[in-house]
């Protein structure tokens, strides 16, 4: 090999350590090279090996998701997934974790998962039209804590403000066990012409690979490897180097590739996200079948004097690969330049089926493309099923509290407070399409010019997939969909992405094995395949695993948009109406944990059968318009939705006896339980709406009246809206400005 | 006594802002200019009147709260 | 009426604006790239809101200082009227079409929501189709949007009735609580001298359709529409 | 040559960033900070070398670009 790498380290043992490869694997790449890697090679091995590049631990047990439909147009294995949305238009939508560069530099880390998750939508030719967030933090006691919320919603605001894409809903929940390891997924739904998507796969010899974007710098070289390894309490000391996002070009990266895609030029196009040249051009080449050749020393770089090693490992952002027709290359560099980005052809396509590198005209390194792929490590690691909970008996226990002092609580705790404090730092109207804002069950996004609508919404409830993973992972891709159809969408698919410990313990394993299964078994009963995901393992610090956190985004589809749902009261005079079967299941309920201070117990069974039979009902009506306001009950079950119906509408509402029917749960049980399956609605036409449930098969009763200005819960006591407002409003601003 | 506190980023990281500025200056006709970067100057006064002492807060300040020593560098001028 | 929305670098409620004028004329703005300084004669120039060239350095800065912008400072001399909204209004500031400057907002965070704002004068062709003293529901989305000018700009700007919108509550009082970000005297929009060139941070353009919850921002359009045609 | 150009605010004009750490100082528990104000600084290398012409052309930088005259001050240092 060449001069231009003499240089650089020699691999020894404890360099291929370094690279976080073990023994086995080295001796796996010492076979498929044939004979010893220098560092660029081993560097290379090393990201596309990582965890994060090759989903080893996960691979096995992602199969199982189901991933088809007559929906979907392209499921998992490309930048993101494509679903049919009609009139000729796809949506394009995944998530994607920044976890551990937030927790380090929460401003930037979280800036840049947006960056990163935008790029992989518009990569596929969509214009992104919506963003969204799911946050995880530690106890609000914790020190660190209110600096990581502080820096994570300025920078998830400061990037997607910027770029003028929506931020229009997610998630923030707050729990010790993410005190060490904050979780920051962000998730980016785009739209794009159905016959006119883009994807990586690159084919045909000689055709140009060119660069695109932002100038290559040293930032975050071995970031790959260090969104796979777990936390330790140096990782803080050894600062890695974090990257910082610039959204202004990435506006103009968007405005640009999107020109360029409205031409014929692009073969196929790849972002470059973590691993950054590497993992592009690899995956570019070997997804085509053929091979590439770069010429590193066109790549355009920020710095002087950098290696082909620190090139190709580089994690700088906004930067693009791109595979053009021949005879295009002007054309396309119009484009970018007129958008004032750089452009540079660095490379070809070949036929040799190698990845083959060179520094002024010599080879820095020669890689086997096809033999690296198939490699890559699979691990079918040791799990072990989580302990089931047992059930609570509602009866078991007297409630230290009344119904409305507890309400009171629940409704400003960090939990269920409004996140009122995060969405109004997110500009959630740019591009004025944005139907139903944040503050919902599930945000509306209408389609450009038309008057139909895109629903979306997070969800993962991490106390359940930890007392009981398959419950768990069944009840988030159920809340997504109940949260779809309460604005009256029909949910279409799912994004994931699964937070998870360190999966080298077998009880960590097995809690990913639990929600995978209980997450297929939902989307193959409500039809809600699986079609992009992300996967991020090693969440914890000095073996504190965080809770298993498997975020589910939904994507759903709205045909008009004169009939959709709100969860705001509509006002007064209109019938409650309680669709769904209230047992009161306390098990791993927000009642029991923050009232009770007890977190045990099963938590709610979930039927998938109703959950279909109860949501296909609740649409139908919201589209035959005799529903006037929705919201599915979920955490802090009817007393929890019906106050945030209340706040919402600014609207109050009784009611006190219904209680007292026959066969229902003792009080807290029936106010705060969380029975899945359910929804509360509002109707003007109550009898015509309870008749036709009874035709569906679906339970449905009138369990009060809207007006007023509190709510009367059970046995005549009432707590006033202002009371709860100012609780549920006041928590997070408080908790922040102290 | 009065402190003055420079946080720049550290050399290598990317610099949006001095990146723009450069190129606004150039399209002003401004030519000849290069590597710009930008960073923060903090100006305040401080009631220790010990210089170590001194020092040694504001150095405790910059760790904390001024600069974000993953990207940032600091430097710190103090003046009786 | 012919009107055009500027495009600079980082721009992103260009297409917005160009929904609700094209709502208002019934007809289609140009949409003039930053490097193209020799358009079309218009009635109306506007300038977008967005993230014009990163907001780097200062919002607005680089953009005022673009070649577009002599153009449009020219125009705006010889009365051609000129809307800036947020990031325009910036832009207006920064070239001094406007008086004052918008700096950070009092509590250092990004704004997004719905605020009301009291019409100052009905006699504007901006808020001809407004009744003075009218409290207006409008949102905002800025980071920079706290008006600062000195004392004697401020009163001067007051008796010759610059002021074109107010922060209030629902009832049109001013207060405090009403202000999303600091702004002196409640400021949410001025105009120069001759009430051609409005600067305003909030966005009329995203309450212009009943469908996204509102329409007090058409009549801004609507008002131009009749007054330029 | 290299130019250091601090931007910095009028006094009288009110900082909501220097209000603002000044406030997180505090209550970090750093006590006698007072007067905090924040200012930019920009950092950048110039082909001119002759000191009276480079100082004319950052000058002119200033009031054309990187300070807002109507609330910014701003103080060059330039160094060979
Ligand atoms: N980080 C966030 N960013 C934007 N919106 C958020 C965020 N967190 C919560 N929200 C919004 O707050 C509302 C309530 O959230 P949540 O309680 O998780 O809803 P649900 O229980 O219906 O899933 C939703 O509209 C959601 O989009
Ligand atoms: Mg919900």
């Amino acid at each position: 090999m060449s001069s231009a790498v003499a240089n650089e380290r020699p691999v020894t043992p404890e360099v291929v350590r370094e690279h976080g490869l073990n023994d086995e694997e080295y001796d796996l790449i010492l076979d498929i090279m044939g004979r010893e890697p220098n560092l660029l090679e081993l560097g290379i091995f090393s990201v596309m090996w990582s965890e994060h590049c090759s989903y080893k631990s996960s691979k096995k047990w992602l199969k199982y998701l189901p991933t088809t439909g007559p929906q979907v147009i392209k499921g998992p294995g490309e930048n993101a997934g494509v679903i049919d949305i009609g009139e000729g238009l796809a949506a394009i939508f995944k998530m994607e974790s920044h976890n551990h560069p937030s927790y380090i530099e929460p401003y930037q880390g979280a800036a840049t998962g947006v960056g990163g998750i935008l790029r992989d939508v518009f990569t596929m030719g969509a214009r992104p039209v919506a963003n969204l967030n799911a946050l995880r933090f530690g106890s609000p006691d914790h020190p660190k804590t209110r600096h990581l919320v502080a820096g994570v919603v300025a920078g998830i605001g400061g990037y997607g403000n910027c770029v003028g894409v929506p931020t229009v809903g997610g998630e923030v929940n707050f729990d010790p066990s993410y005190n060490g390891n904050i979780l920051v997924n962000a998730m980016t739904v785009g739209i794009a012409p159905a016959d006119r998507i883009f994807y990586s796969a690159a084919a045909g010899v000689g055709k140009p690979v060119v660069y695109v974007g932002s100038k290559t710098g040293r930032d975050g070289i071995h970031g790959a490897t260090m969104a796979s390894a777990e936390f330790d309490e140096d990782s803080e000391e050894k600062r890695p180097t974090v990257q910082v996002g610039d959204p202004f070009t990435e506006k103009l990266l968007i405005e640009a590739c999107l020109e360029l895609m409205a031409t014929d030029a692009i073969v196929a196009i790849q972002d470059m996200g973590a691993a950054g040249l590497t993992s592009s051009s690899f995956e570019m080449a070997s997804k085509g079948g053929s091979g590439v050749e770069l010429e590193l020393d066109k790549v355009p770089c920020r710095e002087d004097g950098m290696t082909p090693y620190e090139m190709m490992l580089s994690e700088s952002q906004e930067r693009m690969l791109i595979v053009l027709q021949p005879g295009k290359e002007d054309l396309a560099r119009g484009i970018f330049q007129k958008w004032d980005l750089d452009f540079a052809i660095i490379g070809h396509l070949t036929d040799t089926g190698r990845m083959v590198l060179k520094m002024n005209g010599e080879v820095v390194g020669d890689l086997p493309i096809d033999p690296l792929a198939e490699a890559s490590p699979e691990y079918d690691r040791p799990w072990t099923a989580t302990e089931p909970q047992d059930e609570i008996d509602p009866a078991s226990f007297t409630p230290s509290v009344k119904p409305a002092e507890a309400l009171k609580r629940l409704m400003a705790t960090p939990d269920l407070c409004s996140k009122r404090w995060i969405w109004e730092q997110y500009d959630h109207m740019v591009m004025a399409d944005t139907v139903a804002r944040p503050g919902g069950d599930a945000a509306v996004v209408r389609i450009h010019g038309s008057n139909r609508g895109l629903a979306m919404a997070s969800d993962c409830t991490p106390r359940y997939c930890k007392a009981d993973p398959e419950r768990g992972g069944a009840q988030v891709v159920a809340e997504s969909w109940r949260n779809l159809t309460a604005v009256g969408a029909k949910p279409l698919a799912v994004t994931d992405n699964m937070n998870f410990g360190n999966p080298e313990r077998p009880e960590i394993m097995g809690q990913f094995v639990g929600c995978v299964a209980g997450m297929k078994a939902a989307c193959e009963a409500l039809d809600y395949p699986v079609v992009s995901g992300n996967v991020s393992l090693y969440n914890e610090t000095n073996g504190q695993a965080i809770l298993p956190t498997p975020v589910i985004g939904g994507v759903g589809l709205i045909d008009d948009l004169d009939h959709i749902a709100g969860a705001a009261l509509p006002g007064s005079g209109q019938d409650l109406v309680l669709i769904g079967e209230t047992a009161g299941h306390l098990g791993a309920s927000i009642y029991l944990r923050d009232i009770e201070g007890r977190s045990d117990g099963a938590p709610p069974p979930v039927d998938l059968e109703l959950e279909r039979r109860h949501g296909d009902f609740v649409r139908a009506k919201i589209r035959d318009g005799s529903i006037t306001a929705c919201h599915d009950l979920s955490d802090g079950g009817l007393a929890v939705g019906l106050a945030e119906m209340a706040l919402a509408g600014d609207c109050g509402a009784d009611i006190t006896g219904a209680e007292q029917e026959p066969g229902n749960p003792p009080l807290a049980a029936w106010l705060f339980g969380e029975d899945q399956a359910r929804y509360l609605v509002t109707t003007a036409q109550a009898d015509a709406l309870l008749a036709a449930a009874v035709e569906a098969g679906v339970p449905a009763r009138v369990i009060g009246q809207t007006g007023g200005d509190r709510l009367i819960l059970a046995e005549g006591e009432a707590i006033s809206l202002a009371e709860l407002r100012a609780g549920h409003e006041g928590w997070l601003p408080g908790y922040m400005d102290r | 006594m009065k402190a003055r506190v420079h946080v720049t980023l550290k050399n290598g990281v990317l610099d949006p802002q001095g990146k723009a500025i450069e190129h606004a200056l150039s399209s002003l006709g401004f030519d000849g200019v290069n590597d710009v970067r930008q960073g923060k100057v903090i100006e305040f006064s401080l009631s220790e009147s010990d210089p170590a002492k001194a020092r040694a807060e504001v150095e405790a300040m910059c760790e904390k709260l001024l600069a974000n020593t993953v990207i940032e560098n600091y430097d710190i001028e103090l003046n009786a | 009426m012919k009107a055009a929305v500027i495009v600079f670098p980082g721009s992103n409620c260009d297409r917005d604006v160009q929904v609700a004028l094209r709502q208002s004329m019934g007809s289609e703005p140009l949409m003039v790239w930053h490097k193209d300084s020799d358009f079309d004669k218009v009635d109306l120039i506007v300038l977008p809101g967005g993230f014009s060239y990163g907001d780097y350095l200062r919002c607005g800065a680089m953009a005022a200082n673009s070649p577009v912008m002599k153009e449009v400072v020219a125009r705006a001399q010889k009365g051609v009227a000129v809307l800036g909204i947020c990031n325009g209004f910036q832009m207006l500031t920064e070239t001094g079409l406007v008086p004052g400057v918008l700096m950070r907002n009092a509590d250092l965070r990004f704004v997004c929501r719905d605020v009301t704002i009291k019409v100052e004068t009905s006699q504007s062709l901006f808020t001809a189709k407004y009744e003075q003293g009218e409290a207006i529901r409008i949102p905002v989305a800025h980071h920079d949007g706290n008006y600062y000018a000195d004392d004697d700009t401020l009163s001067a700007l007051e008796d010759r009735g610059q002021i074109a919108f107010r922060y209030c509550d629902q009832e049109g009082k001013l207060s405090e609580a009403a202000n999303p970000n600091g702004s002196q005297r409640n400021i949410a929009g001025v105009y120069n001298e001759t009430k051609t060139v409005l600067g305003l941070m909030p966005h009329p353009e995203r309450l212009a359709d009943p469908k996204l919850g509102g329409t007090d921002g058409r009549a801004l359009f609507d008002g131009l529409v009749e007054a330029l045609s």
